[in-house]
């Protein structure tokens, strides 16, 4: 096996992943980085990203409303001194950004421009066109080239961590184009993996999102937060549940129902009004408005098509214009896709999964349990998302904590001892033998396309908008099963080179662990907040009981242990969430009382 | 009665085969599908050994590019409805050595990438805490179009003189070098002068132009190319005005 | 890096090729279609006196000096380039041709035009 | 040991094989008719340095059916030649600004072909003027 001595070792090249790396290369050019990739790193899922990224620049807006806005969409389950170092560094990373080269959109004077997002009392999101997430990405990796102390592992596959002397010290991978293991050794160990909505059916994520670092250091101990809190987008194209970002709606874009309605002003949101407003209407938070289709599905006045049932999201009277200037790509996807002209036909949409808000655990500088091993970007739980993420919070956080996640990881590895090569090579031999036995083996007979179909269709049902505690059972007892038929897959690929097959049934195996995580946390969880809302007499938040994190601890081949830890609350008191007109109103109370 | 398409994919799987041979599958057709849709419907339901690259289904990632009915294509934007009644062939992106089946080995590209030195290098420096560089919408105008290349590579299967001359720098490459000669907040065009100019640098380019005609994101690469021609050549004959040190 | 010379031959090939783009068709028509067949111009358009006229003045000197080296030169680059397309990687013999056949051309025209007069 | 075998694929025959490069190839191959059409001239640009009779044979030469039947050919490629070189144009060159909006390919391609006819009758009725 080869052997690559690094000093910090990064698992991701996503947005978080080379923010981490050129973070730990420019501390100190000194230092080793590997940094690795299931796929190039601008394949990451990051790319996808559309709508834009979070910071406070306009003079009448401030550090305290994007903090409200973010505990308050979060509904209160944030960890609010992390969210107020988050919102402070937010507009510094952006012009970070800037400096690399970002093609931030301007405005005439040359300034960068910033739209409204959902949720958002006022305007702070900086965007490039709507492929924010691409010219980020982009930017990041471009960048990244720069400095000679970054050892990319470019399509290289983390098979597993290497954990010696309570210390994260390494990673096993394998090259993908030759099926042969690489141990990368270090002093400190960054996932930065991002999310894992693909354990779902429907949802706007790239095939790679998968979980792998979440369940990485979940089987190495290290607990999953708040994994019941996974984010439904409200716009996404029927069946392949592809993205229409929610800029649509910030660009003023309305949601109708079957008859033409603005539905939204039924719940709390209105009231309707022809001008975008902030923290109203289609403006509302994500959660709030994938809630309102189920309900208007309920009602039957949701239109049904060969896909599952839609509604509509009418972009018509902002003209072919200023779609083609300020949503290029979403003019191109419907066109494309669906065969939809926005400029003159309103676009078919209805929510799907998108976002996991939960992760691995960490601190507020990305340190996880587990010494040596820090993680960052959608794949950690930092707890700045709480129980429902704002839209454009997150590439911040890729940002804001990536940057941290490679200082720490910096830090640590300097200060920390290094057990002998032998040892760790002897695990990571021993990780190479586990991971080959799925292929070698010759008596599997579970189907690796079955098992996942069945795993998507069991979170759906379980874990779905709205949720109940016999289907939030069933899909527990059904992972349960899984994850033993799991043991008996067959890989028909046998070879080496380019294995898919092979890397596919090693994700599906994490995929299975990060499902269960969800799905038992969700029924743990006997209230409603945030993403996470049933209808079986739990219809509201209970924040005697369960204002805490859920932590879900691996157990080997048995159920996941479910148990809490406290959130963190500075100066915001929980209170209602409220959005529209009523928002307002309980805004001005709260500054008047 | 459910209508189907055949697909002819060529495979090549190095452990087993001497040379790239098609394999033909037979699958349900329905109007929505994507090509991809249908690679994915062969790996899960027919054939778990054909291996490809995909992500996000959605035209953005890059990952899958491929010849579709002999043309560079993204297999995610191109849907079999346009293609039906088939037969839909499918081969690895020409130009570039075949690693397996759809899969081809693009360390080439990834290399020269990294040798356009794709970052900014500041005109004039400029702290964090004074905040960001101006630039007007006409000057991000200037670049924007060449900063939106997904290194896809269809650029390259494209372009008949990269397959000739693996050395030449390229389409999409040259794009993205054109991308930061052009950004108002960059001075290192004169800098990246020495790959443009250099012997497998710009004037490798005989104007095909189907580089930019592939392009699924409106790059136009050509463009880029043959702009730097012009840059290239002035520099050429300013440097023997200007002998020494004559680069501005 | 080594820098590439194609800037000096890259130049006459566009040179050449806008002035036959531009001028071209009309020229081909002059010379090779209207006054051999004695249609829409005088049939003794091109008579000696004319052109010996013509080519002894400075404007006609020049005039010819850009046509006849540039079309060759222009000719003589893709020419080239097509050689290496079609896989005939002649190296120095397919540049001996291409550009030698360019620059003997070039030498004949001045020559000519020298032995004209003024 | 690593068990990697890239396939590199021949190009033999790569431009008979799309539509885009079998054009692609004709219109390179226009060279050659411009190549030819220069050699005409140059051999007439010898005969008229060596004397009159010289000349008068080139005349008389190109007036043979197969010479004009040639310069029809030369005329349909160089023509041809036109068309493509400025319809390659808005690829090769700098973006024009006018206005603050971008020129679109077609007007540099129509502006091409405008001054490649203003010119043409230029040229014919000079040469029609001149030798009045
Ligand atoms: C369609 C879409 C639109 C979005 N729009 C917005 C938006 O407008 N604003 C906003 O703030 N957020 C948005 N988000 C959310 C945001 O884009 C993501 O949360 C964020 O990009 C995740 O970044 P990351 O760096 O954590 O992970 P990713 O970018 O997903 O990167 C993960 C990296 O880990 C690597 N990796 C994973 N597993 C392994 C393994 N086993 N071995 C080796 N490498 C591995 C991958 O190769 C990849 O490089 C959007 C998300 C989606 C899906
Ligand atoms: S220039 Fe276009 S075709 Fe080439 S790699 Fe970039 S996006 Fe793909
Ligand atoms: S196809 Fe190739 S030859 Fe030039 S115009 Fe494009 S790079
Ligand atoms: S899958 Fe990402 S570009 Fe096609």
């Amino acid at each position: 096996m080869e052997v690559f001595k690094a000093d910090v070792v990064i698992v991701g090249a996503g947005g978080a992943g080379l923010r981490a790396a050129i973070a730990v290369a420019e501390s100190d050019p000194a230092l080793k980085i590997a940094l690795v990739s299931k796929v190039y790193p601008m394949r990451s899922h990051t790319v996808a990203a559309e709508g834009g990224s979070a910071g406070v620049v306009q003079s009448h807006d401030s550090f305290e409303h994007h903090f409200n806005d973010t505990v308050s969409g979060g509904d209160w389950l944030c960890e609010q001194d992390v969210v107020d170092y988050f919102v402070a560094q937010c507009p510094e990373e952006m012009v970070q950004l800037e400096h690399w080269g970002c093609p931030w959109s301007r405005k005439p004077d040359g300034h960068v421009n910033v739209r409204a997002f959902g949720g958002m009392k006022i305007e702070r999101t900086w965007f490039a066109a709507d492929k924010t997430g691409f010219h980020m990405l982009h930017t990041l990796f471009q960048t990244s080239i720069k400095y000679p102390s970054i050892k990319r592992f470019d399509e290289h596959f983390c098979a597993d961590l290497i954990v010696e002397d309570g210390r994260a010290q390494g990673v096993a991978v394998i090259e993908i184009a030759s099926g042969e293991f690489t141990l990368i050794e270090a002093g400190a160990v960054v996932l930065a993996t991002g999310g894992a909505g693909r354990v779902f059916r429907e949802n706007t994520n790239g095939g790679i999102v998968t979980g792998d670092g979440m369940a990485m250091a979940y089987r190495h101990g290290v607990p999953l937060r708040d994994m019941e809190f996974v984010q439904y987008h409200p716009t996404c194209m029927p069946g392949t549940g592809l993205l229409f970002t929610e800029a649509c709606r910030g660009e003023g874009g309305f949601l109708l129902n079957k008859d033409g309605y603005r539905y939204l002003q039924d719940y709390g949101l209105g009231p309707a009004e022809p001008e975008p407003r902030n923290k109203a209407m289609e403006l509302g938070p994500r959660d709030r408005l994938s809630q309102a289709f189920w309900h208007e599905q309920q009602k039957g006045r949701t239109i049904e098509g060969p896909l599952g049932s839609v509604v509509h999201l009418d972009l018509r009277h902002l003209g072919e214009r200023k779609l083609r200037e300020r949503l290029p790509q979403i003019y191109e996807l419907a066109d494309e896709f669906l065969g939809v002209d926005p400029a003159l036909t309103p676009i078919p949409v209805r929510p799907a999964v998108h976002y996991t808000m939960g992760g691995i655990l960490v601190d507020g500088r990305c340190a996880s349990p587990l010494p040596g091993l820090y993680a960052a970007g959608e794949c950690s739980s930092v707890g700045i998302h709480g129980a429902n993420r704002l839209g454009s919070n997150s590439l911040a956080e890729l940002c804001v904590f990536g940057k941290v996640a490679g200082l720490e990881a910096a830090a640590f590895a300097k200060a920390a001892p290094r057990s002998a090569s032998a040892t760790l090579l002897r695990q990571a031999q021993a990780v190479e033998q586990k991971t080959r036995a799925l292929v070698t083996r010759s008596d599997g007979t579970e189907r690796i396309a079955t098992l996942r179909r069945e795993m998507a269709a069991t979170m759906e049902s379980g874990c779905g908008i709205y949720r109940l505690a016999d289907t939030m059972q069933a899909a527990c007892d059904k992972l349960d099963e899984l994850r033993a038929r799991f043991r008996n897959v067959r890989i028909e690929d046998k070879s080496s080179v380019w294995n898919t097959n092979w890397l596919l049934a090693i994700e599906l195996g994490y995929q299975l662990d990060v499902a269960q995580a969800m799905a038992y946390s969700a029924l743990n969880r006997k209230e409603s907040r945030g993403a996470h809302q049933r209808l079986d007499g739990f219809e509201q938040r209970d924040d005697a009981h369960f204002l805490k994190h859920s932590l879900a601890h691996y157990n080997g081949e048995a159920q996941p242990r479910i148990d809490y830890g406290p959130v963190k609350i500075t100066r915001s008191q929980p209170a209602v969430r409220a959005y529209g007109a009523a928002g307002e109103k309980a805004e001005k109370e709260a500054r008047h009382g | 009665m459910a209508r189907t398409i055949t697909m002819e994919v060529l495979r090549y799987r190095p452990e087993q085969d001497a040379e790239p041979v098609l394999q033909t599958y037979e699958l349900p057709f329905t109007d929505d599908m994507s090509v991809l849709q249908a690679l994915l419907h062969i790996k899960d339901e027919l054939d778990e050994t054909l291996s490809f690259r995909w992500s996000c289904r959605m035209a953005i990632c890059g990952s899958c590019g491929m010849m579709i009915n002999g043309k560079p294509a993204l297999s995610c934007k191109t849907f079999l409805r346009d293609l039906y009644p088939g037969p839909v062939r499918v081969e690895a992106l020409n130009h570039f050595p075949i690693e397996r089946d759809l899969v081809v080995v693009m360390e080439d590209f990834i290399d020269k990438l990294e040798r356009i030195q794709p970052y900014i290098i500041p005109k004039a420096p400029r702290t964090l805490a004074q905040g960001e560089y101006l630039q007007t919408p006409a000057e991000l105008e200037k670049y924007e179009q060449f900063s939106s290349c997904i290194n896809c590579l269809l650029c390259y299967a494209a372009c008949p003189q990269y397959g000739l001359n693996p050395d030449f720098v390229g389409p999409g490459a040259l794009a993205l070098l054109h991308r930061y000669n052009a950004d108002s907040r960059d001075g290192g065009a004169a800098q990246r002068m020495e790959l443009v100019a250099a012997e497998e640098g710009v004037f490798n380019c005989t104007a095909v132009g189907y580089c930019s005609e592939v392009c699924p994101k409106h790059v136009d690469p050509a463009n880029a190319v043959n702009q730097n021609k012009t840059t290239a050549a002035r520099d050429y004959f300013l440097s023997f005005l200007m002998p020494k040190g004559g680069k501005k | 890096m080594k820098r590439s010379n194609a800037p000096i031959f890259w130049g006459l090939f566009g040179a050449g090729g806008m002035l036959a783009a531009i001028l071209g068709p009309a020229l081909v028509f002059i010379t090779g279609i209207a006054v051999p067949l004695g249609i829409l111009l005088a049939p003794d358009a091109m008579s000696y006196a004319n052109m010996m006229a013509f080519a002894q003045s400075w404007i006609g000197k020049a005039f010819v000096l850009a046509i006849v080296p540039l079309f060759l030169w222009h000719a003589g680059h893709r020419i080239f380039h097509s050689l290496h397309d079609v896989g005939i990687h002649g190296g120095t013999g397919a540049r001996l041709i291409c550009y030698g056949g360019a620059l003997l051309g070039t030498l004949i025209t001045l020559w000519a035009l020298l032995s004209i007069g003024f | 040991m690593s068990k990697r075998r890239p396939y590199t694929r021949p190009m033999a025959g790569w431009w008979r094989k799309n539509p885009f490069f079998v054009e692609y190839m004709i219109h390179e191959g226009t060279a050659l008719f411009v190549a030819a059409y220069g050699v005409v001239l140059l051999i007439g640009l010898v005969c008229l340095a060596q004397g009159e009779a010289a000349w008068n044979g080139w005349l008389a030469a190109m007036k043979h059916p197969l010479a004009v039947i040639f310069h029809l050919a030369v005329l349909a490629m160089m023509s041809y030649h036109s068309w493509t070189w400025f319809k390659i144009m808005p690829k090769t060159m700098p973006p024009v600004v006018i206005g603050g909006k971008r020129l679109a390919p077609a007007m540099i391609t129509g502006g091409g072909l405008a001054v490649t006819a203003v010119a043409s009758l230029v040229l014919l009725g000079l040469a029609w003027g001149l030798t009045r």
